[in-house]
């Protein structure tokens, strides 16, 4: 199964424009890796494109996923106005999540985060802690109002955070994080999901690093690798004809991949 | 009951009139894993040229009320790998593919036609003389008769199987056209391909699509679609193959009124991939309803009932 | 605070860029039921021809996926009065209005532009060469860069009043069309009118309009506006007034991003009478979130960043 | 005021596809004649035509006003779907209703109604009895099952059915009880609404008659007199360029006014 009119559970508005949505259906079965989206139709029937949206929480007990999401546009506004008990149609697990398999106990894994990529690295961030790795968080949001799940991921691990106007944590950007975090001690694997000036700048700190990920955004059609729509260039081609599509083949690759 | 949606096109015996679009459905292999080919009447496979193409610069794709603009820009794998990965990957379906042929110049379409039908699940080609997307070839082929004609005659020359050729609806008059190409030889036309068109992203104040423009796709165009199948099915005996828009029953029943022998769903599989399978399922009761015996009787109809 | 919304176009100083498009407020009396007309813009009226015209057969609308079809024909109650009726009772209005000038030939343009602009409040004309409903003129004159050039010229040398010439989106290629209207000596232009569209009634497989096809409006076609727009807009310095599917603030700016100078509002008004004022009172907040200053600010530098 | 989102009291499907549909807003003071219709714009985003939609029966004491429909395509299914408390954005009320002002106590009134066209004539007739008239009804339906309202109508005077397969009344159309209700005694006036058959019926026996009235239909867009969508030719017109507009200046007439 890959698509389900999935039952509203909650939905809560979690920070200002920011909300927090939990869904209940068979299709959570199939949810099994962070990272991974969902592709959600929103009901307004003059938007015929999905939403891709990332998995922010699992529960298999539960039936239950999360996902938290910025009204941005129409399409998200609309999905704000949905209630408890209202049906939403959702294709997906789609994309390939964050590797984790390789992390030993003990691994120190820093999560890098920028403002509405944060989500699909709290449910990273629980199965990180699950392989008993050290994770620290460095998670870089525009002011303090913003910020959501702080409870969630201190109780994960160390969680740092920077903003752009200094009203919460440090000034500036979560690389001014990573540079005090980086002097404590170099991380075995590294996550990231954000801007893609966030993307670029751990690209440029573990370009060679064996186990660095980075989640990649696109505007999508079909989210499932059909209509070429999410592609991106890769570094080692010369010919300029290559490409991956960053909704099946991604949105996850490792640093040193593709062209940001 | 069982022949009530077969429909029978030079080249294509269907076995129902429901064919994913070419651009909207890759090569065939993603939905597979979504549902069983086998149970679509044929399917348009993406964009094919000579040599692999990279496409445009991204965004290619952005969202209008109704409607969504692409601009993708023609990306494939190429001819040769066409050949040798993806259309045989399409063999163990009971399908017979229509494959969409675009190029740059006339010697690429005529050197892609020469031998894509060799391939044994390769039934007709959907020659692409109307994509908005890239800058030589494509759209330049599908609004000059002239040009149309020339390319239909070089390419039935080299061709084991039958031609569609997909028009362009960006023009004044699209009847010259479907002429010329008929004139040419072909055994069929498609249309509509895609309209013009832009959005603006209001914070950056430049077009959403890197590409600038891009092609207009969607219920949005299903009226303009209805209105050309129309014009053209009136001054041709080429049968059509209808699509912009459909994503009901309704809407397949309505481009069979307006003179299409088959029809192919594009935008519609982004929406619900499942799409295709629930046409298919639904046509017998909505035909049932509008006292429709089958759909070979209705294009027979509507060709009786022209003016 | 108050000039924000101000634009200045040849004939036209305009307290806000909102205006009613022509065929969708009839000579704006109803809707001055439902609000005060003095906080537009402007009005645009109905098609107005030398005699009388009953228009079409009915139907004459039908709805289309966020989009109608229409095919009124032109009615209007002749030249004569229009100028003795319809706008005098817009006099009591703090208003410029923008005469929508239709004709079956030059002569009747001609005729036509020749009185209107005696009316006090008419500031400009609109020349609509470009109704996709009428069988002698109308769309005929908006296709061929000749005929345009041409009409524009005749009906220059008798008006009084600016002359913005309304384009049509069915041409091939607008380009070289408004090229034709600007050296004929054009003050303005607008667009888009209507893009030829048909729906079918399954019950009866016939068209639902009496009249078989019918121009299409709404949102469907913002897309295809907006690229015209910004098409002619890379090409002619002449002022436009844009129009095709505005519904919110977002759109209006949108094409003023795009390249128009000023905005017309047709469908939306069927859908919510009370469109046009709200837009005006939507767009200063919307304009402060993108950090506009003025529409005049805006339209100055979309001109500049022109390639 | 003239549009409102009125309140949705109850919606209940009161026959095969037909819906009863009572709203409650400050508009109903604004609905005093029977025949007026409410122009409204159905909860669905790529629709953007309102749909014109009678009044059948206004009660000012309660704030609310009630309609009847069929479900004929995606608006009215869509309108079907709107639930107790939802809201709905409706116009008017607009048109010219049933005139019946000259009406006086004990005049023989018939009213003639097919099918869906029966819902305005029962404002009609409640309005008729309050003038003490003796109020005939002739409602012609396609067979039993699909009669609604049969009690209310009974309330307000006789009441005559035909159904076209017999199933219930007379065998045939209005027009065969028409017949037998003008061999009884003549109408001092007469009301007509339904199918263009039925008008044309009731036109053609009362073409002559001084207060003989029928409701007509038309696709609409404006419904308010501006966009000339809705046009009908005069019967006493030579040059056929003269018109009426059926949302404002009908779309009631009398007989002899329009073609039809
Ligand atoms: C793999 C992936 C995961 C994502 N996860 C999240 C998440 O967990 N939470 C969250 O808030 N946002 C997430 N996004 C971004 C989210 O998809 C967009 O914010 C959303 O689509 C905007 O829709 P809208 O209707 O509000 O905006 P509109 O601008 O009205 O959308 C118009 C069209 O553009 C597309 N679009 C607009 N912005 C984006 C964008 N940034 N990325 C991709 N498509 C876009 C929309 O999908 C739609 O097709 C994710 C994007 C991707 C690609
Ligand atoms: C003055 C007036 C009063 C009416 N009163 C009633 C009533 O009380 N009860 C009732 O059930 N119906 C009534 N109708 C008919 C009703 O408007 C249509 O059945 C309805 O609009 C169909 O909408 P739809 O979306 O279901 O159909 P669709 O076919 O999807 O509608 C598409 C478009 O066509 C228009 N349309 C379709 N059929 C008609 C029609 N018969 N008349 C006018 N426009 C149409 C719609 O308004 C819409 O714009 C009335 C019509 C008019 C003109
Ligand atoms: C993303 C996308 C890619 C497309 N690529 C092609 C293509 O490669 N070749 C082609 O002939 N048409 C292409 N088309 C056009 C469609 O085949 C179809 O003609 C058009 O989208 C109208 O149908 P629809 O409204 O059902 O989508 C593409 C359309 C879309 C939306
Ligand atoms: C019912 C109707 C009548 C119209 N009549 C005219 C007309 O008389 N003259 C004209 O130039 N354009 C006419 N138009 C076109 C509009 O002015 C406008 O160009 C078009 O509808 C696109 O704008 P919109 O999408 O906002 O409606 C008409 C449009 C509609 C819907
Ligand atoms: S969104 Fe279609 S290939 Fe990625
Ligand atoms: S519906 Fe517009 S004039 Fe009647």
């Amino acid at each position: 199964m890959k698509q389900e009119m999935m039952t509203i559970i909650s939905q809560i508005k979690i920070a200002p424009k920011i909300f927090e949505l939990i869904l209940k259906g068979k299709l959570v079965k199939e949810m099994k890796t962070p990272g991974q989206f969902l592709h959600i139709k929103v009901p307004q029937a003059d938007l015929l494109l999905r939403r891709p949206i990332s998995l922010a929480s699992i529960d298999q007990k539960k039936e239950t996923c999360t996902v938290i999401y910025r009204v941005e546009g129409v399409g998200t506004e609309s999905l704000s106005l949905l209630k408890k008990n209202d049906f939403l149609d959702v294709m997906g697990p789609l994309g390939n999540g964050f590797d984790t398999a390789f992390v030993k106990p003990n691994d120190r894994v820093f999560i890098i985060g920028g403002g509405i990529g944060v989500p699909p690295l709290y449910q990273l961030s629980k199965e990180l802690k699950q392989r008993q790795a050290k994770v620290v968080h460095l998670l870089g949001f525009a002011k303090k109002e913003v910020i959501f799940y702080e409870e969630e991921f201190r109780a994960l691990g160390e969680t740092y955070y920077s903003t752009d106007d200094g009203s919460y944590g440090i000034l500036g950007h979560a690389g001014n994080l990573l540079v005090k975090a980086r002097k404590v001690g170099e991380p075995s694997a590294v996550y990231a999901c954000g801007s893609n000036g966030l993307l670029k700048m751990v690209e440029q700190n573990f370009s060679t690093h064996p186990h660095a990920y980075l989640s990649l955004e696109a505007r999508m059609a079909c989210g499932m690798g059909a209509c070429y729509a999410c592609v991106c260039h890769l570094q080692k081609d010369e010919t300029g004809t290559k490409s991956k599509k960053i909704c099946d083949e991604g949105p996850v690759f490792p640093t040193g991949e593709v062209i940001l | 009951m069982n022949n009530q949606l077969k429909v029978s096109l030079p080249g294509l015996e269907l076995k129902n009139p429901i064919i994913p679009a070419s651009g909207c459905f890759g090569f065939g292999a993603e939905y597979a894993k979504y549902f069983d080919l086998s149970c679509l009447g044929s399917i348009m496979i993406k964009a094919t040229t000579l040599e692999p193409r990279f496409g445009n610069a991204t965004p290619r794709v952005a969202e209008t009320p109704s409607g969504m603009l692409n601009a993708i820009g023609l990306q494939n794998p190429g001819l040769d790998v066409v050949m040798s990965e993806k259309l045989p990957a399409l063999e163990k379906y009971d399908l017979p593919i229509i494959a969409n042929v675009a190029g740059s110049c006339e010697e690429d379409y005529v050197a892609v036609c020469a031998k894509i039908g060799d391939a044994p699940n390769v039934k007709a080609i959907e020659l692409n003389i109307s994509c908005p997307n890239v800058k030589h070839g494509g759209i330049a082929f599908g609004t000059d008769p002239d040009v149309a004609y020339e390319l239909t005659k070089a390419v039935m020359k080299v061709t084991k199987v039958p031609i569609y050729v997909k028009l362009s609806p960006n023009v004044t008059n699209i009847v010259p056209i479907a002429q010329a190409i008929d004139a040419g030889g072909a055994d069929g036309l498609t249309m509509i391909n895609t309209l013009l068109g832009m959005r603006i992203d209001l914070k950056t104040r430049k077009p959403i699509l890197a590409n600038q423009t891009g092609g207009l796709s969607g219920p949005a165009i299903k009226p303009i679609a209805i209105r050309l199948i129309h014009q053209v099915s009136q001054i041709t005996d080429l049968p059509i193959i209808g699509m912009g828009g459909i994503y009901t029953a309704d809407d397949v029943l309505e481009m069979f009124m307006a003179g299409a022998s088959a029809v192919a769903v594009g935008t519609a599989n982004f929406t619900d991939p499942y799409i295709c399978p629930k046409l298919i399922e639904a046509l017998p009761q909505r035909m049932e309803e509008l006292g429709i015996e089958s759909l070979e009787q209705l294009r027979k109809e509507v060709r009786e009932n022209r003016r």
